[in-house]
């Protein structure tokens, strides 16, 4: 029972055509740079994988990370909340001209819905949403004299998440804010890869402590010193 | 030109109706400043949907935690006390009614306390955010915003004309010249610039404001 | 902003008759002891509370804590998920004469709902419970061609849960498989007052570690040396 | 007397299709006991639903934590890799297909994979427990049982006519006789313990018993 996996390309090489890939993050926090630079690697040897759906928060920033994702012309829809940055002109342009799907989600809609798919619930009703255009041609139901939205499940075939500590088992911890979307992603997706700062043996994180249970977790791969987005971005970097 | 108060005046005035204790959404952009004009003696504690309770002024430039950020995604810093948790806890403090005040900026406010704060039509990447949440769950959801556009034009309306962010959800607004209620599907007057006529004020405004007591005058410091 | 309150009778002093309150613990894992029994002994002087709707997995186990609580026959209602002990003779003779109500919930569906409660989700779907006697007059949705329940959100006006350590704005970690239902009822309660074997101060936990965020705890009471429900039941304590 | 496995045999018997590194869950009482057969070289991870993965055997007598507990409230230690979480969580492990197996015990189970194990009727106090959650998500929702009742009348029916637990969630049982899988409605016979006929077998079984290949002889060690 070690799920640790020697390298990046060999983490990602089973992501098929057509996969759906939920990316953990929030804008640059949280995000795993270099397990998404290594699927756009492989992308260039070998043509795969394509035709993505990638579920995030947001539509990336610059030349790394989602952007480059994007702008290698692997992502078919993206389902976000905030498909804008401080350089959004990647996602902008292929939106604009009609060549990527958007499905704008509410933030706290995105994140249950994520939940929901990891915990078996197809459905929920959320007020968020109601009487706005994002509630179109959704189920509405009134529940104590006041109406609510019904929203489904949300899963992936594979999730992309950041960690700051891995024991081999697939336990989890994550550092600061980075955490976000990345507990819920593990949840949801049928092969979840984990890039960690650390991995350590089974009793290296305190049972306490951990974030993320091992049985959430199919891969780790150690990064030792990631890279950040705002830093990347900052610097002009473009991958 | 008429006197109208400064983005940091509707701030600091909205600031002063947060209690000691208070847990606080403040949305991107405008209504961040609030956090700079709690009064002495008051500690609110601020959530950002990104997953921080109790997080701090932004760090000197140069020593940024990038994995540290606010849902504007500007670095900020921690205060004792603070907390971390995934979106989806983030989103059931905001959807299950334990912010007692979030504090939102708007486009347009509706007498029905409507907002619309997250689109202005259909050009150009639509982008929501958390933005739908937050109108819903908090105890009180206050919006602070101009008191009419750029070009003159009533921000407070009979009914919103661009999209809705959530329907019946302001209970609060605080303007560059008045300070109004949404009570029962209406504008009540409660504060407005002692410089400013009730008529003047009502030229401006969308909808029909009403009197249900005495309205004090809107008084904040020079900022 | 210091959460903290003196005394455990203070800390119970404002729950009012037919109250719905949440009880944290798995049995005696996590039974918060010393908060019941406060509670009892205020019920003795004053007469109140009563009529209480209790949320509970379980339904107590001799003559302490909640079998207690229930003996001194103050509550109307249990909704719980397994109303069976190693001594459960204070619940099974009063459901048995009809002297108190049973609302009987699978114990993920108990958990899920609390959690809804907690979280503004009014109603989810589960599968649990389908085509048995428990979901009837339930209302049941196809998703994916698969039946599902419809479940409602469950909350209280008060929860009384057993942290380990508390700070004084009311973050709380727990002590092993203590935690339970803690967490969920402290998000699904108007007012969660907690008893912790430490109190300290605004920074004395790492904020990485918190299990439950302080905004959803409005009072804390420090227990340094708390009961445990197994090791008083097998001494034969009674309150 | 005919023969038949014991409890032990029968829980051996189950162990042995749990793959290394496998999730489990194990149903509170007789099913506990499949974890002391896990064959050498194989190591499960078990799930308690009160908020524990990888847990271990019992402590030695004085030395219980009675806040280290599984399901059925026995005390438990923990393996290196342990994690606690709360009730929700533990919950989305099992409503959300995160198990690999859960093995239950059954009063009644039918061709049709309904499963009834948590009550015997409307007398008494009920009591249905995580039962009703576990039948869903595991990838393979496995009975033990003994293959009739104790006065002989079978357990493996066309359908239950005890309270169900869950309908159609069922995909293998391991009784006192044989190893029967339920696909498309049917119960199909994989084992059989040897010197038992396939007739003295149906006798004994509600429903017809379906071949749909070779019949391996059931063999389990003496324990």
């Amino acid at each position: 029972m070690d799920k640790t996996i020697a390298t990046l390309a060999e983490a990602v090489a089973t992501i098929a055509d057509g996969a759906t890939v939920m990316i953990g993050g929030f804008g640059g926090s949280g995000a795993p740079i270099e397990l998404i630079h290594a699927l756009i690697d492989r992308y260039r040897a070998t043509g795969h994988p394509s035709g993505l759906t990638v579920v995030n928060n947001n539509a990336g920033n610059g030349h790394v990370g989602l952007a480059a994702l994007i702008e290698a012309g692997m992502v078919r829809k993206l389902i976000c909340s905030f498909p804008r940055s401080a350089d959004p002109v990647v996602f902008t342009e292929r939106y604009l001209a009609g060549n990527i799907e958007l499905e704008l989600v509410p933030q706290g809609t995105l994140a249950e819905r994520i939940r929901a798919g990891g915990a078996g619930i197809p459905a929920f009703y959320t007020p968020t949403g109601y009487g706005t255009e994002l509630a179109t041609g959704k189920k509405i139901e009134e529940f104590d004299g006041r109406p609510y939205v019904q929203e489904r499940w949300l899963k992936a075939d594979v999730a992309l998440v950041k960690a700051e500590r891995a024991d081999t088992m697939g336990n989890l911890t994550y550092r600061a804010a980075s955490r976000n979307f990345g507990p819920l992603m593990c949840m949801a997706a049928a092969e979840t890869i984990v890039q960690a700062r650390e991995i350590v043996a089974p009793g290296g994180i305190d049972p306490e402590t951990v974030v993320t249970p091992g049985i959430f977790v199919q891969k780790v791969v150690a990064v030792p010193d990631p890279q950040q987005e705002e830093t990347l971005n900052r610097a002009g970097a473009v991958h | 030109m008429s006197p109208k108060l400064s983005n940091a005046q509707i701030a600091w005035r909205a600031a002063q109706d947060i209690a000691d204790g208070a847990y606080v959404n403040l949305g991107i952009g405008f209504p961040e400043m609030v956090a700079k004009f709690q009064p002495p003696g008051r500690q609110a504690i601020f959530h950002t949907e990104n997953g921080i309770l109790n997080f701090g002024e932004a760090p000197p430039s140069g020593q940024e935690d990038w994995d540290l950020i606010n849902a504007g995604k500007k670095a900020v810093t921690l205060k004792p006390g603070a907390a971390f948790f995934h979106h989806a806890d983030s989103f059931a403090m905001v959807r299950g009614g334990h912010l007692d005040v979030a504090i939102l900026g708007a486009y347009q406010v509706a007498e029905t306390g409507d907002l619309a704060n997250w689109s202005t039509g259909p050009k150009g990447v639509p982008a929501v955010g958390g933005a739908m949440d937050l109108v819903h769950g908090a105890k009180r959801v206050a919006v602070i915003t101009d008191h009419v556009t750029k070009e003159g034009a009533p921000k407070l309306l009979e009914r919103c004309t661009l999209p809705l962010t959530g329907v019946g959800c302001v209970t609060r607004v605080y303007t560059s010249l008045a300070v109004i209620d949404i009570e029962g599907g209406r504008f009540v007057l409660r504060e407005k610039l002692a410089a400013l006529t009730f008529e003047a004020l009502q030229a401006q405004t969308g909808a029909r404001l009403h009197l249900t007591g005495p309205v004090a005058d809107l008084t904040v410091p020079e900022l």
